[in-house]
């Protein structure tokens, strides 16, 4: 890659440059604003350099790393396919993943955030104390601000970490709720209150 | 009186444990039929109370929710009540509505759950290095005293981060699987015990070991054996005695 | 590559696995014992991989990264040649003014204060002399003691200025760990019983 009103020799190699950074930062990641600023280019380019690095990436299928985009930096990591041996390599300490209490309430944040936890426990139907705390604790969700009204209760919505922690890029790749459910219901709905007053008409 | 505590973990609470109702009896959400589902979740609690589980307050409400909607609809009703109906505004059927629109309110998050699980498990299979240590890059470097600009979130986040780090595992590990009885060992038990004695027997006295283990298991067994007709469950009214007998000519395990 | 006797069907891709090792392991590298013991190769197979990755990486000269051989462990590193970039990004302001690093080291010492920089470095596993300096010329930590022992260590812990930072009145207001909250996480038999009682009824 060269930019206009660049000499043609000393081309540098800025995918390697890049390669290197994004080796060093490690799971910190780099930004497309903090490479443009340790390249000295616009973040347009930087964006350029590190498209075609993810490209020369994808276009190797014998690498056993890749580039992959996590909450708005970039980072290197290992392939899936390889995660077989690399867990007879490692350990994760924390390898304990979310119980279903603190998913549910999770998925609740994401999709309705910023919420207050009377109106997450509204929903799922049972007290979620305890979820929230170990949902702050891990860091995948923070105290947004404050309803209004005369309880002041906090409002819950997700972090940076919460991306990290599902593989998001940003929060608008999360997939779309199911939203089909209340299609059917709108109907039924029409269907229920036609039935019973059939009933009550026969009666 | 008891203490209720919130301790169920494998079912989210009661809306959660509706939903299992009705997927397992396969009733359409939008047309539940209230006698059998609020006797099925009766059923329920009572199995837990039985075994001296712990039964969370939002489960009773719940319970007397279902049998309050139950009850006025076995009502004779009243002639306002009559009017409200034709124009589609029982109060009965309102609380019904509200509860089928709970219950679908929350399956949806139920099943984003299961997105996150998923993705959870995705992101699980992708390793990544720590930063490395560029410290001697730093060394004539004075750090700047400029405002700071993080949050204790993020502080927390840069935490769990290091917590998620996989370390190095030297030596490689072997794993001990756990010891469980096994299901079908109890359910040939359960069965050769009954069948030997021929009669009708307390549900409690199939469960003489009282770990819990042991009363998980049993329990299980019991209801596989109800599935497969094996045996038989008879109770004269809610809460009283629950006996159980073998069928004839059941199989052999 | 391929083993006598090995189908040919379904080849391996050794060198991809070993690159994802090797990346994984970091700056402690991998010996060719551990290599081998992970790919379940002998240790005669695991050199020949490793060598042929070696030649890949040497052949392509726009990568940013190599493969070196430091006492018996290979690991991954980045270029020398790149190393001027590697210096502006410990240089270049990062959009938090804290470093991941210097994050990190200050929730440690917030969590399990009064501590030594040994022991930091114990759960970091890096040097961490540089995240320690800026945190205590930001105020937010400072040395609060010496540890017993012949080396008499310096003890650190978190500052007034570090409460006020976050807004807490006391340390004890931190939000608890979830290693703490998973304590209370004890299994009971409800949980015992209806995990069990899904398990049979989903089968």
């Amino acid at each position: 890659m060269q930019w206009k009103g660049e000499k043609s020799i000393n081309i540098i190699n800025w995918k390697g440059i890049v390669e290197s950074l994004l080796f060093a930062a490690g799971d910190e990641g780099l930004t497309l604003k903090q490479m443009a600023l340790v390249l000295e280019v616009e973040e347009l380019q930087a964006e350029e350099i590190i498209h075609e690095l993810m490209e020369d990436y994808r276009n190797d299928a014998m690498r056993g790393i890749t580039v992959i985009e996590l909450a708005g930096t970039f980072q290197l990591a290992t392939k899936k396919e390889n995660s077989a041996y690399l867990k007879r390599l490692v350990v994760t300490p924390q390898a304990s993943t979310l119980s279903q209490a603190a998913l549910e309430t999770l998925a609740i944040i994401a999709y309705k955030q910023p919420i207050t936890r009377a109106e997450i426990e509204e929903i799922r139907g049972v007290k979620t104390e305890r979820p929230i705390h170990t949902l702050m604790a891990k860091a995948l969700i923070k105290e947004v601000g404050r309803a209004d009204g005369s309880g002041r209760a906090y409002l819950y919505g997700t972090t940076k970490e919460f991306l990290d922690y599902f593989g998001l890029k940003k929060i608008e790749e999360l997939p779309p709720l199911p939203e089909k459910i209340e299609d059917d219901y709108q109907q039924d709905d029409a269907d229920l209150f036609f039935g019973r007053f059939q009933e009550t008409m026969d009666s | 009186m008891e203490h209720y505590n919130v301790k169920i973990d494998a079912f989210e609470g009661p809306l959660d444990l509706l939903l299992h109702l009705i997927n397992r009896l396969e009733i359409d959400i939008y047309d539940i039929p209230v006698a059998e589902i609020t006797e099925q979740y009766l059923l329920y609690i009572h199995t837990m109370q039985v075994l001296q589980l712990d039964v969370a307050s939002e489960y009773l409400v719940m319970a007397a929710t279902l049998l309050a909607i139950k009850s006025k609809m076995l009502l004779p009703k009243h002639e306002e009540d009559l009017l409200d109906d034709e124009l589609g505004l029982g109060h009965e059927e309102d609380t019904m509505e509200e509860l089928v629109e709970r219950l679908v309110e929350y399956r949806k998050y139920k099943e984003a759950a299961v997105d996150f699980k998923e993705m959870e498990k995705e992101r699980g299979l992708m390793f990544t290095k720590p930063p490395s240590d560029l410290s001697d890059y730093a060394k004539d470097i004075q750090p700047e005293k400029t405002e700071l600009n993080v949050s204790l979130y993020d502080m927390l986040g840069a935490f769990q981060k290091l917590l998620r780090r996989q370390k190095l595992q030297k030596p490689l590990s072997t794993k001990i699987a756990r010891q469980e009885i096994p299901i079908e060992t109890r359910m040939a038990e359960i069965l050769d015990d009954l069948r030997q004695f021929k009669v009708r027997k307390s549900f409690y006295d199939l469960f003489p070991v009282l770990d819990r283990e042991n009363i998980v298991v049993t329990f299980l067994a019991v209801l596989e054996l109800i599935k497969r007709h094996d045996i038989f469950i008879e109770q004269e009214g809610n809460f009283s005695e629950i006996y159980v007998s073998a069928m004839e000519g059941g199989e052999e395990y």
